[in-house]
């Protein structure tokens, strides 16, 4: 018997379960030249805005205990030229893409949606949700359940066809469930766990914070319990949503522990920036152990960890 | 944005540390790399990771190649010029010949050679004049008359080894503390050595801010100012956004680019200095 | 001119800024062994609750990169025994004792808060609010405004005299300022932040959680950027407000960061367990680095990252 | 709670690898520790820093004492047997003579020697070997007669060294596979032993499951069993609480104790095993 490295995340059929991260796989190509992308299965995008940003002001960045800070500020080069340009190269990899759409209005996210009816190569839409929103004191959308299900609303309702919807949840919240089931309910076809968490890195030469914008996002292993604590509680409630699992995914092994506490799928994000072929590693390595474990399929293995 | 220059001629290698020696403030280190070697061009980086199994630093160290090698006695080697400045670099400084690192290389743009001989004056600061030895070789097999100028804080921080020396036709050297050379700064001298040896293009290494002083005095001369930036990098290859700076484009639209694949190496005059901690207004997306 | 070390947490003075975190320090007898406890500025008791508690079932504990996570559970005899015990013992030693109450109720908090009128060597009381509430659906105290502002309360009115009162609040909420602020309004002298994380991991060779309880706390290293950020918003927020500053402090200079995001005084925690002399070396380093740095007080660097 | 027992020998040293043998599936290793050796007694353990500066690894890992010396050629040495399990134990297997480790010891209570000469069985399991030999050699010297079971899965598993068996009447050994000695477990072979040498005491150190399977067979017979238990240990000093096991005093109550410091030793008669991811019923604070 084959062993089946197969997964549906939420109705995105991918021939293994190895994603990138949004925002640390750049526009696919300087991955590309370590490894085909079809490898994957599939290529998020770094999050998509309606305009070009520039981004954050330097130093976007502080290395941390087993992780790091980012504020990069969603730097790119707005929908548009995306769509005439990273698009078209990743579908002639033959590349599958999820497409992460940020926004900093409900109708932002309304307009992008829009946009992403009809794309070639496109497989999903992870909607990152874990932005400031500029009509609400710039709260972040996934912060309160009302925005989350305004911005997920504006989404469904714009999307047309079947393409399905995965909404990206930030985890400084006091409960990631109630978000959880929030943007089900609005029409989320899947959830992806977890952004970074808010933190600071404060430079003790200069005696200021070390990122320009004081505060970043934190993200690698260090935050990998936080991540994994959010899957498993996530699948207890909602066991039939699907789950886009990451947080500091360095092995195989990493990737086994979120797919026990119930991700359908992994992204693999900070991990790549260590090691430019990451991905493929943690790919080999997570079907040798699922094999070594006896599991037929991936999909026996998914949210093993609440057996009792 | 612009499309960046990927430099397809990287690859992940498992290196042999061949020799680390103690010079002055610095280790020079050398690597036994395979093909690579015969990919790396003067400018371009490799990125090492650091601290071992197990270690909390998840993120590479980039440092210029000082020489590429590609058939020593040992097979391709390069060779880096490191200074134990904090926890990932004072880990590398401390292995011994025969551990092995996991390297990415050749990384990053080059400098660029004139297609005709010019007169070439090479400016490096502190660990900076690193790869500027292997690029005073291959502009004076080209032809052209090269002059170095190499600064430091302090004499032991001046990396001016012997052999490095022999296709540079003059040197001179300030320090901060006057330890070595003339005392000052590297900016100090600049101006008469340009006049004086007619210097048309200036190839640069070292800190920003003595990158952003030679931009000046290079737009007064009206001359060609190559440096290689040293950002903070996440990863090195282009995919985390974190080490761009902003650079006037032909167009004359400044956007924020990555140093680790449209740099290290830029033209000194298109890069908006005294940009750390804020965004240049009218940049692109801003 | 000799430089002062010394600080003022909400009112209890303390020689220096060096504090043992709650739950990390035993009785206070194990650490004795390595150094005099009075060389701190004050011991932190484990959190103390009315009646003896046997904790959680075992594995209690798991390593994570740069962290831990812990379900330690209160393990602890009870307010009257550590009263008749190992109180006496530390102020027989000449040590300043901040003691940490947690209850499960709000009458729990207020039941406790009369215990600790006039007790000898106590200088301040750390309320821990970071725990479920019985009464609320094991819903943690700090994670909603009001039923910290209840705790904090119940503590206030029955505490009389001057003891301070410091709150501990969770990182696990979506806005630590606002928790920060009722808990002031409510009579706290003082915040302590963080309390841990709440983390999973889980044993891929059981395919299980790997802690019997399923989740617990991280700390370390890992969650400093968190914490730095918790103590830098809540001190931009309430610039009067003293903190209690800790997670992940390691070092003199993860100290000094805390200091200058805003901490009066800090608390080593997990460092103590990797390194039982830790608390010793991080206050002769912080002296060290303040001194290196020009300041002529403690009190001199405390929010510098703030100014501007 | 009981007052626990603290440790008051305990110190904080850096200690410098001598050698590092591998021996079988173990690595042998000793360490110049100075004055504490004189401290130690068998069944203290001593906790390592493992991983080295910049190390993910933020906690100490404890090991049985093997060997302490109070006066060799080196000065006070004390010896481990180090299974290379995961990424601690690898870290501390692959340091070379004259590195140094951060190590606290000695910590935890001890076995108890009779102050008459008894007939006692050392039974242990897997690198649970280690700390029995010095147990065996303290035992004879007050004139015990000391009978030994090894077992382990396999026979590169047996730590079992020729000087280490000096002090033992017989030796006994086990394996899963049959690869050395009788194939089977330990406690397949135990009822025979106690009987034939008449036993009155067992000392044992071993995997959880081996423990609580020999503390059934010294019930029966009614005789003592001192035990070194393993649970997984975050500071090794009594302040974490995290090392807890369920055991009954004196007075009846089973209370949750730290086996750093009311352990590894305890009397295997008062432990409520199988407690894993469960509090007995009826513990105190329960
Ligand atoms: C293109 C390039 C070339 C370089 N060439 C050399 C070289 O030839 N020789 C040499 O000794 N060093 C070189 N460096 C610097 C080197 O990469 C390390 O930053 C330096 O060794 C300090 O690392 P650390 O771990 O010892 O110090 P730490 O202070 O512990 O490391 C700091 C962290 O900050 C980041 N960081 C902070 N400031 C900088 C900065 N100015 N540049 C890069 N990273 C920073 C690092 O990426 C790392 O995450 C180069 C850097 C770049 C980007
Ligand atoms: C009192 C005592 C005596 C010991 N004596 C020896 C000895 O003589 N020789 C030897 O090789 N090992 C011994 N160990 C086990 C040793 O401390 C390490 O747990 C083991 O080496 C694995 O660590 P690691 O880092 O290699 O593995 P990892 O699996 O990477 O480490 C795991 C982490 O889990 C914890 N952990 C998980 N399970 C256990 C467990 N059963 N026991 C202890 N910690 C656990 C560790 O503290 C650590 O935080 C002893 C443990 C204790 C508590
Ligand atoms: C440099 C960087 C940039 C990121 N950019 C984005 C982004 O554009 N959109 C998004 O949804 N998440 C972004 N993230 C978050 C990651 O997608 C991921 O959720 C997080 O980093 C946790 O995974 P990791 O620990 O594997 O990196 C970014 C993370 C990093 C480190
Ligand atoms: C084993 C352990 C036990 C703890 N017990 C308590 C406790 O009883 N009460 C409390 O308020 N905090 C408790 N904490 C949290 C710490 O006091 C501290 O807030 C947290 O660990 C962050 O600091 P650190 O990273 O320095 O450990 C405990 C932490 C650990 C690791
Ligand atoms: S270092 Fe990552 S993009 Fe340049
Ligand atoms: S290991 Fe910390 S109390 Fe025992």
């Amino acid at each position: 018997m084959t062993f089946s490295f197969q997964t549906d995340l939420g109705g995105a059929l991918l021939p293994n379960p190895i994603l990138t991260a949004s925002g640390c796989a750049g526009s696919g190509k300087e991955l590309s030249q370590f490894f085909p992308l079809t490898e994957l299965g599939a290529i998020v995008t770094k999050s998509i805005m309606i305009k070009a940003r520039s981004g954050r002001a330097t130093p976007r960045m502080a290395e941390t205990p087993s992780g790091m800070l980012n504020s990069i500020g969603l730097q790119g080069p707005g929908v548009d030229y995306f769509i005439a340009n990273d698009l078209p190269w990743l579908d002639a990899q033959g590349a599958r893409t999820v497409v992460s759409i940020a926004g900093e209005t409900v109708e932002d996210y309304a307009v992008l949606a829009r946009k992403m009816r009809n794309l070639p190569g496109v497989v999903g839409l992870e909607v990152n949700i874990s932005c400031p929103n500029v009509e609400n004191r710039g709260m972040v959308f996934s912060c309160q359940p009302e925005t989350a299900r305004a911005a997920i609303e504006a989404v469904r309702r714009n999307i047309g066809g079947d393409l399905p919807i995965i909404a990206k949840l930030s985890p400084d919240v006091t409960d990631i469930v109630s978000i959880a089931r929030e943007v089900a309910n609005a029409g989320a076809d899947g959830v992806a766990l977890i952004n970074t968490l808010l933190g600071m890195v404060i430079d003790t030469n200069l005696m200021l914070p070390k990122l320009a914008q004081k505060t970043g996002g934190l993200s690698g292993p260090a935050i990998r319990p936080v991540a994994v604590r959010a899957v498993y509680q996530v699948h207890a409630a909602l066991p039939d949503l699907p789950i886009l699992g990451m947080g500091g995914i360095m092995t195989g092994r990493d990737a086994f522990e979120f797919i026990l506490a119930g991700a359908s799928a992994v992204s693999v994000g900070t991990a790549s920036f260590g090691n430019p072929t990451a991905a493929i590693s943690i790919k080999s390595e997570l079907e040798n152990i699922l094999q070594e474990k006896g599991f037929a399929t991936l999909q026996e293995a998914i949210g093993y960890a609440h057996r009792n | 944005m612009n499309p960046s220059s990927i430099n397809n001629r990287a690859a992940q290698i498992t290196a042999e540390v061949i020799s680390n020696k103690r010079v002055g403030a610095y280790h020079h280190m050398s690597f036994l790399v395979g093909d690579i070697a015969a990919q790396a061009l003067p400018g371009n980086f490799v990125a090492i990771a650091v601290g071992g199994e197990g270690s909390a630093m998840i993120l590479r160290r980039a440092f210029a190649i000082y020489r590429a090698t590609e058939k020593s006695a040992h097979g391709g080697l390069i060779e880096l010029i490191v200074a134990p400045h904090g926890q990932g670099s004072r880990w590398l400084t401390s292995l011994e010949p025969h551990a092995t690192v996991d390297m990415v290389a050749p990384l990053g743009t080059h400098f660029g050679i004139p297609t005709e001989p010019v007169r070439a004056l090479l400016v490096g600061g502190g660990y900076g004049s690193a790869p500027l030895f292997g690029l005073a070789e291959l502009l004076k097999s080209r032809g052209c008359r090269v002059d170095m100028v190499l600064g430091a804080s302090t004499a032991n921080k001046i990396y001016a080894p012997l052999d490095g020396k022999r296709a540079v036709s003059s040197l001179t050297i300030t320090t901060d503390d006057g330890s070595m050379g003339t005392q000052g700064q590297i900016t100090d001298v600049l101006s008469q050595i340009i006049i004086e040896n007619e210097i048309e293009i200036i190839y640069s290494c070292g800190p920003m801010g003595m990158l952003e002083a030679i931009t000046k005095i290079s737009d007064r001369f009206g001359i060609l100012h190559q440096c290689a930036v040293e950002e903070s990098m996440a990863c090195g290859i282009g995919v985390c956004m974190t080490c761009v700076l902003p650079v006037t484009g032909d167009d004359g639209v400044t956007r924020m680019l990555r140093s680790c694949i449209d740099g290290p190496v830029m033209d000194g005059s298109r890069v908006v200095w005294d940009s750390k901690r804020k965004i240049p207004e009218g940049t692109f997306g801003a």
